[in-house]
C-alpha cells in the first residue's frame, strides 16, 4: 500500500514537470520573457537580490516594450543559481527551457563562466550586469556585460592607493572565490608595477573569524587593507577592524558598494573606500523612482537588506533591463538568435550608469570607476572622484 | 617580550573562539557518551538559537531574549531528540545516524528559507562589544569574558554529573546502556535531559560566539560545529573536560596557524589534527577504552 | 498469483528497456521532440546518471561493506580535476589559468590523440584521462585507507569528511596553482557531445557495480557488513577487503566525478562540500541502502525533484497553486521534509535491499489497483487462477509438513538425506518483502 | 599419557582487562580427532580464551600452538607491565599477534555463544562465505566472472550444498539465515565453520537453549562431524549432560583460573570442581 501511496506521489511530481514547466512554454503570444539569472542564497544571495531589484524597478516603470510594431508584455523569469556553480548549470538550463528571448546576470563571476557553456549550446544571449572576470566574454560568443572589467578595477584600486601614499598592502581573498582572488591578483599586479609592496593572504570557506587576518595585516605593517570579498565576510572584518582598531583604509571594489557595509561599518572608527559602478545622485530622477518603488513594495525592501539604501547593482540591473529592451528592438524580434546578431553593435544611451556599447570580446567599453568613501557617522557613501586607469 | 606581543592577538582570539567551541563541543560529547550518536544537527541548533536572538531582538529586550534563546535551544534539541532520534533508537546505528544529517540539512534549509539566504546581523550586546585593550592587543570584551564564563560552567556541569542523582544516572548510562535500563534509570529522562545541557550551552555558546563574530547565516553552524565534534574527539568523547580542553586547543592552534600564513589550511588543519589523534590514541586524550563484547 | 519470467525474457524485457531508454534520450537530445520541458528532462538524466553513479558507489561502501564513509564528495573532487587538467585544450591555456601564465600543463590528451588518431583519438582522449581519474582517486583512496579503515563507525565517518576538507582545501591552494588553477574555475576542457555518453559510462560502471556485488567479494563485504567478528572468523581479511571496497568505491567517484565535470563544463573546488555528500547520501537512502538499483532510481528521482519539478516551489507557482509562502528557499525545505519523512517512516527507501527485478514488476503491475478494472475479461481467469493456486498452495503446504516431519525423523537419526521441498515456500509477496 | 599429535596448546595463557584477570594461567592441549571439554560458571573466561585462541584478543602473556608451531605470544607491556596479577610475567619474552583470518586459515574455526549469523544473507550465502578465503581469483576475475571464478563459484555453490545436505539444511538453502529455528541456525554456523576446512573446531556452547532431545542429537552430530571431517574438538558446554557424554577430557575454569582438569569421570569425582558448581552462581 505505502509502495501505491509513494509511486502516485512520484507520477503526480512527474506530472507537474510536464504539464506546469510546459504550460510556462505556451505562454501568451503577446509575452517576451527575459530570463534573470541570478543568486538568491548562498554567499552572493544578498547582492543578487539587489540586482534584481534593479530589473524588477525598471520592469515595473516599462513593462511593456514594441518589438517590429508590435506591443509585447515583458515577463521576467528568475531563477535562483544559489551562488553555486554547480547549481548554475541546471539553473541555466532551466531558463533556457522556459523559452526566454535573453538572460540577465549574474551577480558573482563564477557562476557566470559556469553557465557560459549552457548559454552558449542554446544559442541563447547572455549580458552579464555585474560579474566582473574577464573569463566571462572570453571565448564566449554568447557573453556581453555592461559593467566594467577586473583588470580594470584593480588598476584603478592600486593607482587610487599609491596615489593617496599607501606603499604596503594586505590583501585579503577568498579561498574558491573567483571574484575575489582575480581582483587581488590584478590588484597586486598592478601595485607592484607601481613600486608597493603587498601581503596575500586567502581565508577559507564559511570563515566566520577574521580575527587573524586583521591581525597579520597589523604585523606586517601595511598602509592598506584590500579585501574585495563578498558583503558577508565585508560585515565581518569591519566588526574586527574596529575591534582590532586596525588603523589603516579598507579598500575594497564594486561588491562593497552595498547598503550592508554602509550598515555594518556606521558608528564605528573605520575608514572604507570602494570603487564602483555607479555614483549616487547622478541620477536624481532614477534615485527618487526607486525609493518610490520601494514605499510601495515592502517586499523589496526586504530583499534590499531592510532599507531604502541604494547598491550600485541595482542601478546597474536596471540599466541591463533596458539594453535588453533596446535588443528587443533593434533585433526587431523575440528569437534568441536575431537578439544575438544586434547585440555585438548595439548602443544604449540614457542609462543610470553610463553609456553602454560593446567592444569585440563582449565587453562594455568604460573607462572609469567611481570612487567612494563610507561616511561612518550617517552610514552614506560620500563620492570622492572619478579614477581612470591611467 | 616581543615575541609575545606579537602573538597576543592570535591566542587571545584563540581562547576565545576556544571557549565557544568548548560550549558546543560538550553537547557533542555528552549525547555521543550517552547515545553513540554523532549528533550532526548540533551545529545547526546553535545556528538556530543565533538566528532567532536576530528576531528576538526586534521585540523583546535583551535579557529576556537571551533566556528565550536558551529556551528555545533546549526545546529545539529535546523535539528532535524526541522526533527523529527516539523512535530509531533500537534501530542499526547508521540509520540513526541518518537521521541525524537528515535533522541537519533540514534545520539548514529551513533557515535558508526564512533568512532568504541573507546573513543577518546579530544584534549588538553593547557590554560584549565593548573594545579593550590588553598589553599591545585591542579586542573585544567577550573574547576576556568567554573563557572564564565556559570555566564556570563547565566547573557548574562537572558538579552536577558527579553530585547529583540525574549526574550518577547520566554516568551510569554512558557506562552500559542497557543495563541502566534494567535497574530502573528512566533512560528517557537521562537523555532529555542531556539534550537539555547540550543545547542550553550551545544557546549561551552562541551568544558569545555571534556577538564576536556577527553574521548569522544558514550555514554559520556548520564549522564551528563540526570543529567542535573535532575537539570533543579529541579529548575523548564521553568526558566533559577533554572536550573543553580539546576545544581549547584547536581554537589556538587554528589561530597561530592562521598567523603563520598557513590560513588555506587553517580549517583542514583541525581534521589533521583529528586524524592524528585518531591514530595515536583512537579513544582520545581522556577516552576509555571499549572492550567489543563477542 | 505469481508469475516468474523465463530468464531469456527477462534478457529480452531489459535489452528492450536499456534501448528504448537510450533512444529516448538520443531523441530528446537531438531535439525531435517538441517542447522544451525536454531540454530539462537531457539535464535531469545526465546529471541523474553521475549521482546515480557515485550514489551507487557509495551503496558499496555504506550499503555493501558497512562502512560509513563521508568522503565521497572529496574524491568526486579529484576526479574531476585530473580529468579536467589533462584535457584543456592548449590554445585555451592562457585564458583558463590567466593568474598562473598558462599553468605548467600546456598540452591536452585529447589534442595530442586527436593529432595522431583523428576521431578515435578524440573519444580516446576522454576515455583515457576518466579512467585516470579514477585509478589517481582509488591511489589516493589507498594511502587514506591505512589510516582511516582502522577506525569505528562513526569515527570513520568523520575521518572522511576531514579527508574530503583537507583535499578540498588542498585544490584551492594557492601554491599549486599552476596545476589547479588554485581558487579559479577550470574550464574550456573538451566535454561529451551527446547525453548518451555520460548515460552509458555510469551504466557500464554500475553494472561492473552490481557484478562485484554478486560475486563472491561481494559476499564478503555483505559479511563484514552484517558481522565483523564473524566474518572475520570465516577468514575474511577485513582490512584487505575493506580497502578494496573502499578503493573500488573511490574509483567510481573518481570516474563520476569526471563526468561531473563534463557535465557542468567548468568546475571549481567550492561546490565539493560536505554538503554535497550529505545529499548523496541522502540520495542512497532514499533509494535503499543495499540496493543499488534503489541507488539509480533513487538519484533520478532526487535530481528530478530537486532541479526540475520542484523548481515551482521556488518562483512561487507550482501544480497551478500560487502562494506567498512559495519563495526562495521553499523548494529546500519540502525537499528536506520529504527526505525526513522516508528517514523516519520508510527507512528502507524505494527499493528496501532488493534490486530491481522483472519478476517483482511484472507481479507489481498486475497487482496495482486498477489493474482488474482495466481489463474486466482478465477478472475472471485471475480469479480462476488464484483459486487454482492456492489448491496447489495447501497440497503443497500440506506434503511439506510431512516431508519436515520426515527430515525431523531423518536429522534425530543422524545426517539426513536431501529431499526436495515443494516450491511453495518461494513464493514471493511483494507489498511484505519489498515494500 | 596420550601420545596422539597436539593440535593446539595454551601455555601460561592469562588474558587481563584493566585490573580484571579473566583468564589466568590456563595450560590446555588438545590431541588430533580428541573432543574435549572447556566447563565453568559463568564468568569463569571460557569465552575469553576462545576469542585469544582465534585471535580476537590479544593474551596478556602466554603463549598459543597450533599444529606444533607458536602462533601468539605475548608478555605484558607498558601500563600493563605494573598492573599485571599473573604468573609467569618474566617467562615470555616475543610479541606474536595474528588477526582472526589468519588464525581460521590455519585450521581453526569456532562458532559463537550468542550466534552470530550474516543476517543478510541466504542459508547458502552463509555457506559460501565461508568459502571465500580458499577462492584464488582476484577481485577483478570474480567481478568479470573470467572462466575460473566461473569454475571456482560451481565448485564452492556444489561444496556449499553437499554440506548444508549434510548438516540437514538443504531444504532451507534458500531462506534467509535469521528466518530459521534457533536449533538449525546452530547447525548452520557449524555448517559455516565446516566450510573453512577446519582441523580444529572451537564449539561455544552449541546445546544453549536446546531441549534435553535435541541436545542428544547434537551430541550425536558432534561426534559425526568429529569423524567425517577429520577434526579435533574443544567445546564450551554448560549442558552436563553433553559434556559429560562426549567429551574425552574435561577443563573446568573458574574465576579465570584453571581449577582441575581430566576425564568425565574424574572431573564428577572432584570436590574443587563441586565447590565452583555449588558455590558458584549456578
Amino acid at each position: 500500500m505505502k509502495k501505491i501511496t509513494v509511486l502516485s506521489l512520484i507520477l503526480m511530481l512527474a506530472m507537474t514537470a510536464f504539464v506546469g514547466c510546459g504550460g510556462g512554454s505556451g505562454a501568451d503570444e503577446d509575452t517576451v520573457r527575459i530570463g534573470v539569472f541570478e543568486p538568491a542564497s548562498g554567499d552572493n544571495g544578498a547582492g543578487g537580490k539587489q540586482e534584481v531589484l534593479g530589473i524588477q524597478y525598471a520592469n515595473s516603470v516599462q513593462p511593456t516594450v514594441e518589438i517590429d510594431g508590435k506591443e509585447y508584455k515583458v515577463e521576467l523569469v528568475i531563477v535562483d543559481n544559489e551562488s553555486d556553480n554547480s547549481k548554475a548549470v541546471t539553473a541555466a538550463e532551466s531558463l533556457v527551457s522556459q523559452d526566454v528571448s535573453i538572460v540577465l546576470g549574474s551577480y558573482g563571476s563564477g557562476v557566470s563562466i559556469a553557465a557560459a557553456d549552457t548559454f552558449a549550446k542554446a544559442g541563447m544571449p547572455a549580458v552579464g550586469v555585474s560579474c566582473t572576470n574577464p573569463q566571462v566574454t572570453a571565448d564566449c560568443d554568447v557573453y556581453f556585460r555592461i559593467c566594467f572589467l577586473d583588470p580594470f578595477q584593480g588598476t584603478v584600486l592600486a593607482n587610487y592607493a599609491y596615489e593617496n601614499g599607501m606603499r604596503k598592502a594586505y590583501c585579503l581573498s577568498k579561498l574558491g572565490d573567483d571574484y575575489s582572488v582575480g581582483l587581488v591578483n590584478y590588484f597586486v599586479e598592478a601595485f607592484k608595477e607601481l613600486g608597493g609592496e603587498v601581503v596575500e593572504e586567502q581565508f577559507p570557506d564559511k570563515n566566520s573569524d577574521f580575527t587573524s587576518y586583521v591581525a597579520n595585516a597589523k604585523k606586517a605593517g601595511c598602509d592598506v587593507f584590500f579585501s574585495p570579498v563578498s558583503t558577508e565576510a565585508a560585515a565581518l572584518i569591519i566588526d574586527q577592524a574596529e575591534a582590532q582598531s586596525l588603523g589603516m583604509p579598507i579598500l575594497a571594489g564594486d561588491t562593497w558598494d552595498s547598503n550592508v557595509i554602509t550598515g555594518a561599518a556606521k558608528g564605528k572608527n573605520v575608514e572604507i573606500v570602494v570603487t564602483t559602478f555607479y555614483q549616487e545622485g547622478g541620477n536624481p530622477e532614477f534615485d527618487e523612482g526607486i525609493k518610490a518603488w520601494f514605499d510601495e513594495n515592502p517586499e523589496a525592501v526586504t530583499n534590499n537588506g531592510g532599507n531604502t539604501d541604494l547598491a550600485a547593482v541595482t542601478a546597474l540591473g536596471y540599466d541591463a533591463y533596458f539594453v535588453a529592451l533596446e535588443a528587443f528592438k533593434a533585433a526587431g524580434s523575440t528569437d534568441p538568435a536575431d537578439i544575438l546578431k544586434v547585440l555585438p553593435t548595439l548602443e544604449v544611451t540614457g542609462l543610470v550608469c553610463g553609456d553602454v556599447s560593446f567592444n569585440e570580446t563582449g565587453d562594455a567599453n568604460k573607462s572609469e570607476a567611481f570612487v567612494k568613501k563610507c561616511n561612518t557617522e550617517d552610514g552614506t557613501w560620500e563620492f570622492i572622484k572619478k579614477q581612470t586607469a591611467n | 617580550m616581543n615575541l609575545f606581543n606579537t602573538w597576543l592577538p592570535y591566542i587571545l582570539a584563540g581562547i576565545a573562539v576556544g571557549g565557544q567551541y568548548a560550549l558546543i563541543a560538550i553537547g557533542y560529547t555528552m549525547v555521543y557518551g550517552i547515545l553513540r550518536l554523532i549528533n550532526f544537527a548540533h551545529g545547526d541548533i546553535f545556528m538556530w538559537s543565533g538566528l532567532i536572538m536576530v528576531y528576538l531582538i526586534t521585540v523583546l529586550p535583551l535579557w529576556l531574549s537571551v533566556i528565550v534563546v536558551v529556551v528555545f535551544a533546549i526545546l529545539l534539541g529535546t523535539t528532535i531528540e524526541r522526533v527523529a532520534y527516539r523512535p530509531l533508537r533500537s534501530a542499526p546505528r547508521m540509520s540513526i545516524m541518518i537521521s541525524a544529517i537528515g535533522v541537519s540539512y533540514l534545520l539548514q534549509n529551513f533557515a535558508l528559507y526564512i533568512t532568504g539566504g541573507l546573513t543577518k546581523t546579530y544584534p549588538a550586546i553593547r557590554f560584549l562589544q565593548k573594545t579593550v585593550a590588553i598589553g599591545s592587543a585591542t579586542t573585544k570584551m567577550v573574547t576576556i569574558i568567554t573563557p572564564f564564563l565556559t570555566i564556570l560552567l563547565v566547573f557548574l556541569l562537572v558538579m552536577l554529573i558527579k553530585h547529583t542523582k540525574i549526574g550518577m544516572a547520566m554516568r551510569a548510562v554512558s557506562r552500559d546502556f542497557e543495563t541502566s535500563s534494567l535497574m530502573g534509570i528512566d533512560i528517557n529522562r537521562v537523555i532529555t535531559v542531556t539534550f537539555v545541557i547540550g543545547c542550553a550551552l550551545a544557546a549561551i555558546g552562541s551568544v558569545l560566539y555571534f556577538s564576536n563574530y556577527t553574521g548569522i547565516n544558514p550555514m554559520s553552524g556548520a564549522m564551528p560545529g563540526l570543529k567542535a565534534f573535532v575537539a570533543a574527539v579529541f579529548g575523548g568523547i564521553g568526558s566533559v573536560p577533554g572536550a573543553v580542553l580539546g576545544a581549547f586547543v584547536i581554537g589556538i592552534a587554528e589561530n597561530i596557524i592562521k598567523g603563520t600564513g598557513w590560513t588555506t589550511f587553517s580549517d583542514a588543519f583541525t581534521f589533521v589534527l583529528l586524524i592524528i589523534i585518531l591514530m595515536i590514541k583512537p579513544t582520545g586524550l581522556f577516552g576509555e577504552k571499549d572492550i567489543d563484547k563477542v | 498469483m505469481e508469475i516468474k519470467l523465463k530468464n531469456k525474457t527477462k534478457a529480452a524485457l531489459s535489452t528492450i528497456a536499456i534501448a528504448l531508454f537510450l533512444i529516448l534520450i538520443y531523441a530528446a537530445d537531438n531535439g525531435m521532440f517538441s517542447g522544451s520541458s525536454w531540454r530539462m528532462f537531457i539535464t535531469v538524466i545526465e546529471k541523474g546518471a553521475i549521482f546515480a553513479l557515485v550514489a551507487a558507489s557509495m551503496n558499496l561502501l555504506n550499503g555493501f561493506t558497512g562502512l560509513f564513509s563521508l568522503g565521497q564528495a572529496g574524491f568526486m573532487l579529484m576526479g574531476a580535476y585530473s580529468y579536467a587538467i589533462f584535457t584543456i585544450p592548449a590554445a585555451s591555456h592562457d585564458t583558463v589559468y590567466q593568474y598562473f601564465d598558462g599553468g605548467i600543463i600546456k598540452w591536452s590528451i585529447v589534442e595530442i590523440l586527436e593529432n595522431k588518431m583523428g576521431i578515435a583519438g578524440h573519444y580516446l582522449g576522454i576515455f583515457l584521462p576518466m579512467i585516470f581519474a579514477g585509478l589517481l582517486v582509488a591511489g589516493v583512496a589507498y594511502l587514506i585507507a591505512i589510516p582511516v579503515l582502522r577506525l569505528k563507525s562513526d569515527y570513520l565517518a568523520i575521518a572522511t569528511l576531514g579527508f574530503a576538507e583537507i583535499l578540498r582545501a588542498f585544490f584551492q591552494w594557492n601554491t599549486l596553482g599552476p596545476v589547479t588553477n588554485g581558487s579559479n574555475v577550470l574550464r574550456k576542457y573538451t566535454t561529451y557531445e551527446s547525453a548518451i555518453f555520460p548515460v552509458i559510462i555510469a551504466g557500464i560502471c554500475i553494472a561492473i557495480i552490481f557484478l562485484l556485488i554478486n560475486s563472491t567479494y561481494g559476499r564478503a563485504f555483505k559479511a563484514i557488513r552484517d558481522d565483523e567478528i564473524a566474518a572475520e572468523a570465516m577468514g575474511i581479511n577485513l582490512f584487505k577487503h575493506k580497502s578494496m571496497s573502499f578503493v573500488i568505491s573511490s574509483f567510481f567517484a573518481g570516474i563520476s566525478g569526471a563526468l561531473l565535470a563534463m557535465f557542468q563544463t567548468t568546475i571549481s573546488a567550492t561546490p565539493f562540500t560536505t554538503q554535497m555528500t550529505y545529499e548523496i547520501l541522502l540520495i542512497v537512502v532514499i533509494g535503499g541502502i543495499g540496493s543499488i538499483s534503489g541507488s539509480v532510481i533513487g538519484a533520478f528521482l532526487f535530481t528530478a525533484s530537486a532541479e526540475w519539478w520542484l523548481r515551482g516551489l521556488d518562483s512561487g507557482r507550482w501544480l497551478g497553486i500560487s502562494s506567498g509562502i512559495m519563495r526562495p528557499g521553499f523548494r529546500k525545505v519540502v525537499f528536506a521534509i520529504l527526505i525526513m519523512m522516508i528517514v523516519l517512516f520508510y527507512a528502507r527507501g524505494i527499493m528496501g535491499d532488493k534490486e530491481f527485478s522483472w519478476d517483482r514488476f511484472v507481479n507489481w503491475w498486475r497487482s496495482r489497483p486498477g489493474a482488474i478494472k482495466a481489463w474486466p475479461d482478465k477478472l475472471k481467469a485471475n480469479s480462476e487462477a488464484r483459486k487454482k493456486a492456492r489448491t496447489a498452495k495447501a497440497v503443497a503446504k500440506a506434503k511439506a509438513k510431512e516431508d519436515k516431519a520426515d527430515s525431523e525423523k531423518k536429522k534425530s537419526s543422524g545426517i539426513p538425506l536431501f529431499t526436495p521441498l515443494p516450491m511453495s515456500d518461494e513464493v514471493i509477496i511483494f507489498d511484505k518483502e519489498g515494500n | 599419557m596420550d601420545n596422539r599429535q597436539v593440535v593446539l596448546k595454551l601455555s601460561d595463557l592469562t588474558m587481563q582487562f584493566g585490573g580484571v584477570v579473566a583468564v589466568d594461567n590456563l595450560n590446555l592441549v588438545l590431541h588430533k580427532n580428541e573432543i574435549l571439554g572447556l566447563i565453568g560458571p559463568n564468568g569463569a573466561g571460557k569465552t575469553t580464551a576462545f576469542n585469544c585462541i582465534t585471535g580476537v584478543y590479544e593474551p596478556t602473556n602466554g603463549s598459543i600452538e597450533i599444529n606444533g608451531e607458536i602462533v601468539i605470544e605475548n608478555y605484558p607491556k607498558g601500563k600493563m607491565k605494573e598492573e599485571y596479577k599473573g604468573l609467569n610475567a618474566g617467562k615470555y619474552t616475543k610479541s606474536l599477534v595474528m588477526l582472526p583470518d589468519k588464525i581460521t586459515k590455519l585450521g581453526v574455526a569456532r562458532t559463537f555463544q550468542n550466534i552470530r549469523l550474516f543476517k543478510g544473507m541466504t542459508v547458502l550465502e552463509n555457506v559460501l562465505v565461508a568459502m571465500h578465503m580458499n577462492q584464488e581469483e582476484s577481485v577483478f576475475g570474480a567481478t568479470f566472472r573470467s572462466r575460473k571464478a566461473r569454475r571456482e563459484e560451481k565448485a564452492m555453490r556444489a561444496e556449499a550444498l553437499e554440506l548444508l545436505e549434510k548438516v540437514g539444511l538443504y531444504e532451507n538453502r534458500d531462506d534467509l539465515s535469521t528466518s530459521l529455528p534457533y536449533g538449525k541456525q546452530r547447525h548452520l554456523e557449524i555448517a559455516r565453520a565446516l566450510a573453512t576446512h577446519p582441523t580444529i573446531l572451537l564449539l561455544d556452547e552449541p546445546a544453549a537453549g536446546m531441549n534435553p532431545q535435541e541436545s542428544d542429537e547434537l551430541m550425536k552430530f558432534i561426534g559425526e562431524i568429529r569423524d567425517k571431517f577429520d577434526l579435533s574438538i574443544l567445546m564450551i558446554e554448560h549442558h552436563m549432560q553433553v559434556i559429560m557424554g562426549i567429551c574425552e577430557h574435561i577443563y573446568v575454569l573458574n574465576y579465570g583460573g584453571q581449577i582441575a582438569d581430566g576425564t568425565p569421570a574424574e572431573i564428577q569425582s572432584n570436590p574443587a570442581v563441586i565447590e565452583a558448581y555449588l558455590g558458584g552462581d549456578e
